[in-house]
């Protein structure tokens, strides 16, 4: 066991999969001598070289396109987008390049392509770089996507994205880099938890909480308040977007008869509308109140001085909660008494 | 920016010298000039077959080359197996040249499938809608064969329309920027659907390559010859890690856009007649016949090449079997996938319930 | 009133757009001489001039890009996407700048674009040629979206798109161009059905289906089916998919108990799951069954001789409306009885 | 490809001819001259004022335009009212050149608002993030000013890594199909954060503008009158409807690419004193010593300017009122938009129940 922080696991997760695998290469803006804007990718040029560690020019759509010819060519390419809002230029090459070629081959071309995408805000950035496109390629047949939450999932996850015969869009909550925790460096990778299942975070019984990636520790937040006022919240981390695996989900619900759906992304359309219809599809008998979403709104992500009126946060998640126990406002007067 | 247009064979059919191209042309001999005219021959035969298929309601849709024969047998030749082809969608005669089946030629524009042979057994990717994006898989190819250290190159295959496409610009600046060995090769047929070349660009379309550190060329389209040489000199580059190359092959597209397409809606009958007397067979044909190698055995026999490709073309296309419906779901993913595993398994379920309670309707 | 194709709708939209406005023009591949593929803008150049319909280079990017500045310069540009699986090379500018621009500058800045998409399949093309990219849009804030269904909404809507200081994403349900319906040419813009609005196609009790733009047609024929077997649907015309009109689908949920959602898109983050999520939480109580879905697969849209066992057709539908009026195959039974 | 730089005051600052660059700044006196010495050492000024303030908290983030003063006021001083730019992030000198206020330089880095001044007040877009992207935006406003039939240009202003990307190269090819009075303006600063222009293109960059068909002009972006003259042409063909231009201000960036970064980590010491040696001001100053107008009365008045632009800029900083929360709603759509304005309404009512709740609390 080691302590690291995120960025520290998901380095070395790409150092591994590179010492495994000599079909590895990154690629991106500014990975290597600078080792990447938030230094995710430090040393890895000076380890392996510039020829596995591509310091690209400044064309995303380029760097997508290349990688998909790279991968024609047997390679393994990892591809850093620079921020959220940066990837947009490579959305062809995504949808209707890498997404489909498999299909379109009929399986004879293969895309182990990993899209590292730092999202999501909370950092005070400029625009464009705090977005949270996740659905949009949720939506997209032919991808897998993944958001961690932790420096273990991020070190496990980095490798099996990287081991996936399929496209992986892999989101990393930039704003929880810096976070530390455990990291079992040693363990077998074929003994963790499959890439494309949920984990239960904290077990409860009055309300299911499900959310991903920077959200994750917010809800356990929200768990442990909650628990203070005696509602028992399950916290499930979703890990998976794409699959979503409804297995815990359904589980849960079941269980709790009730559902809260967080997510920073705008709501209409964003991937809490999908667990919620997928959730009612499943469960709809057992449900006590109908699904509710706690998400960023219809908006373009707001200037900085404004993003926390737009970024869910333990309030707006516990009220989320209230509403979903039928008892709005019940946390804050308990706050607001205290 | 002035460009010389370079060829070996004018329109004529007189070949003339030319110091660029001819040294890579002196094993050419009226053999294999034959050969190559025999190719132009057979592939406008596969070509007018097809157009006549997509007549028949046998094809969906087909793209027809009629006018590009020289542009894509003469560098289709050029390239040896261990190169790799990232195409448009009106290649056939460069597919030709790699061995694609005559049924697989077909096969997508039949709409069974959207990829008519397995690229790795051609060394030739699916042919490319999106109009441009095969240029940067061609240069990614490239990458991966310099990391290789391979002395194959990639060669992507891309019209006068494309050339305003980002990802074609993109293409060249990473291409120049690893100096990767591929070959940016320009069909300038000189119309994007509706549109003529003049409205992508008021200077030729070879110049765009010089600014990005590219050696240009630009040739005779219509020159079997000429592309041929070309198509070497910048192979030879690449293999000798001279980096890439850009050949602007100016040509002209005789027929429609596809067969969904009427030409005479934008454009002048006259335009076509003066390039009907350019026309890549018949100078060959020509030149053949100047040097006494135009005889009726060759003639014979170059006919009955394409009278076969256009049998073997046709029953292929007939031959080839319908999808079941579970294609639909097959080779999205290479892993299983939990959702589109349960929508496989409803949609199983749904057809199977026709036939249950048929049966049971009929019971 | 007059008996217009679709397409003829369209142009006709446009023509009269155009010669309201001096600053409405049209910008696209071939939209020009050949008056686009779908010979949708036929004539306008020849009347109007090739400065205001503007053939311009092959690039997505530049299109959109370039109508960017030329509504910064006080134009309306009416953009055309010449197939749905060619808008994505445009995406970055339609996502970071169209639909963000008026947000960024505070107003300052107006993007009355109008982007026209042909979508949806069922033409039998090659691939890319029948997408339905709309959630990638009803996702993005700032954008409005619109699908038509029919002649006369497709004459008005085009108008009141091209109105909109919004920018506004129009999805023509291209294998319905060819369509014949009335169409008033003479009606006053002003006292047409808002463009933000759904409409009650067809009135039912029993269950509400609703669905936008190819698929209407198909819906309206499952309602005259379905009465047939003593079934009575509602069906509604969703018309705007960005703002989702709430009013005539809560009206409606609330008196069927019973909600069937259908599009061609693949399910999974498809508007299908906005408008279940949307309905259970505002009609939780009166649902008598979860909404169900029947849409395209999670696949990249297949070769045309497969595309009939992607795109919900009548049997799909009514098989959807047996499930959530809780029986199965009874339709088919009746079929099969008959 | 070689293409010549030009200039007309040397690092040391003597004022050498040349023929292309001089008829265009023979009104440009000593006076004059020293107003742009004025406006450089002003910018400067603000700028590491606005580092200042970013050091200490009071900017959320600052990218130092520190080197480039000359490429910005040079081409800045040049412009009409009536002409429009579009700019990038870095361009401060050239918003100060167009009038834009002292606060509202620095209200999107406070994380105020996205949008520093309005467009129209000042005929410059907000400056724009996603790399290129302005390109285009240039192109089309130049194309409206064409249709209009106005004598106006548009300007975009883009680094060195953003030629690599497909929206600029789409905006050439656009501009030049249509001829549009636009001037494609590339500071060559070296850098694109830690990327060395030999990454983007081992040609100079201006090359690629005349494979477009567009006419290109290379200039020693320190030399604060080659910008201006070079402007000044490209103005000139722009209004005399001669179509697009493409300047190349070879510059450098002193600085970190913003208050975020450490050069430190990928670049050499050497060249930054190699460019010191550069200075865009300091040769004008020695120009202008040269010459006897570098006066104390001179200094003492720049200096002032300096003094007062900085007081203002922290002034003003300071003085920026927060933006209030119900602003995240605001201005996402001109019209009413029915789910936006429900989700406004239960937020405004969520923010509200804390009030409640409060003062019930409190009761
Ligand atoms: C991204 C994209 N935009 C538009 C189209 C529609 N389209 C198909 S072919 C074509 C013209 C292409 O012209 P060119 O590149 O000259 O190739 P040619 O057809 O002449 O071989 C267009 C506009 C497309 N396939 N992809
Ligand atoms: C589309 C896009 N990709 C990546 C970035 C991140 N980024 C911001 S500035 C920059 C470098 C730009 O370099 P250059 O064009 O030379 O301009 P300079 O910063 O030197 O003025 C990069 C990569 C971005 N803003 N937009
Ligand atoms: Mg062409
Ligand atoms: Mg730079």
């Amino acid at each position: 066991m080691s302590v690291l922080t995120f960025g520290q696991a998901i380095n070395a997760g790409l150092r591994k999969a590179m010492d495994q695998d000599p079909k590895v290469v990154l690629m991106g803006e500014d990975i290597g001598k600078l080792g990447g804007v938030f230094r995710i990718t430090d040393g890895l040029q000076k380890d392996f070289g510039a020829h596995r560690v591509i310091d690209t020019p400044l064309a995303e759509a380029g760097i997508l396109g290349t990688a998909v010819g790279l991968a024609y060519r047997g390679y393994r390419p990892v591809v850093e987008i620079q921020f959220d809002g940066f990837v947009y230029p490579a959305f062809d090459q995504i949808v209707c390049q890498v997404a489909k070629l498999h299909y379109r081959t009929r399986g004879a071309v293969s895309m182990p392509l990993t899209i590292r995408v730092p999202f999501g805000g909370g950092i005070g950035s400029p625009e464009h770089h705090s977005e949270s496109p996740e659905a949009y390629f949720t939506h997209t047949s032919g991808l897998r996507v993944i958001s961690v939450s932790n420096p273990q999932d991020a070190y496990t996850m980095i490798q099996q994205a990287i081991a996936s015969n399929d496209p992986v869009v892999f989101f990393e909550p930039k704003r929880r880099y810096h976070t530390k925790g455990e990291v079992d460096e040693e363990a077998e990778l074929s003994t963790a938890l499959p890439m494309g299942r949920a984990r239960v975070a904290v077990e409860g019984t009055d309300a299911t909480l499900v959310t991903y990636g920077p959200l994750v520790p917010t809800a356990l937040d929200a768990a442990t308040a909650a628990l203070d006022d005696g509602v028992s919240l399950e916290v499930i981390d979703l890990r998976s977007l794409s699959p979503l695996d409804y297995e815990p989900l359904v589980a849960s619900v079941r269980k709790t008869g009730r559902l809260v759906i967080a997510h920073e992304a705008a709501q209409s359309g964003g991937l809490g509308a999908e667990i919620a219809a997928g959730i009612t599809e499943r469960c709809f008998e057992y449900l006590e109140a109908p699904p509710i979403r706690v998400t960023g709104f219809d908006i373009p992500y707001p200037p900085s001085k404004l993003e926390t009126h737009h970024l869910p946060d333990l309030d707006r998640i516990l009220d989320g909660v209230d509403h979903v126990l039928g008892r709005p406002y019940a946390f804050r007067a308990q706050e607001a008494g205290a | 920016m002035d460009i010389e247009l370079l060829s070996l064979i004018t329109e004529e059919g007189r070949r003339v010298p030319n110091e660029i191209l001819d040294p890579w042309v002196t094993d050419v001999d009226t053999g294999q000039l034959a050969d190559l005219y025999q190719d132009m021959v057979v592939i406008r035969r596969i070509d007018a077959e097809a157009t006549a298929l997509q007549r028949q309601g046998e094809l969906a849709l087909w793209p027809p080359l009629l006018g590009q024969e020289a542009a894509q047998i003469g560098s289709g030749r050029a390239l040896r197996a261990d190169d790799f082809v990232f195409s448009s969608y009106r290649e056939h005669g460069v597919a030709y040249c790699r061995g694609v089946g005559l049924d697989d030629l077909v096969r997508v524009w039949r709409g069974n499938t959207f990829s008519g042979w397995n690229p790795f057994a051609v060394n030739m990717a699916v042919p490319q809608v999106i109009i441009g994006a095969q240029t940067l898989h061609a240069t990614g190819y490239a990458l991966g064969i310099q990391h290789d250290g391979a002395d194959a190159a990639a060669i992507a295959y891309f019209g006068d329309g494309a050339t305003s496409q980002g990802d074609v610009n993109e293409a060249m600046v990473f291409a120049a920027s690893f100096q990767a060995p591929v070959i940016f090769f320009c069909q300038n047929n000189h119309w994007a659907i509706s549109e003529p070349v003049g409205l992508q660009a008021h200077a030729p379309l070879a110049g765009r390559a010089a600014g990005f550190g590219i050696p240009a060329l630009r040739v005779d389209g219509n020159d079997v010859l000429a592309v041929l040489a070309a198509t070497r000199i910048a192979l030879d580059r690449a293999r000798a890690g001279g980096g890439p190359s850009y050949i602007e092959a100016v040509t002209y597209r005789m027929g429609p856009h596809t067969t969904a397409d009427d030409p005479t809606r934008y454009r002048d009958a006259n335009e076509l007649e003066d390039w009907a007397a350019k026309d890549p067979i018949d100078r060959v044909a020509a030149l053949l016949e100047s040097e006494g190698m135009l005889t009726p055995e060759l003639q014979a026999e170059v006919a009955a090449a394409a009278d076969a490709a256009a049998q073997g073309l046709r029953a292929g296309c007939l031959g080839l079997h319908d999808p079941v419906p579970m294609d639909v779901f097959t080779h999205v993913y290479a892993a299983p996938h939990s959702e589109l595993d349960r929508q496989r398994a409803s949609y199983e379920g749904y057809l199977a319930s026709f036939e249950a309670v048929g049966s049971e309707g009929n019971s």
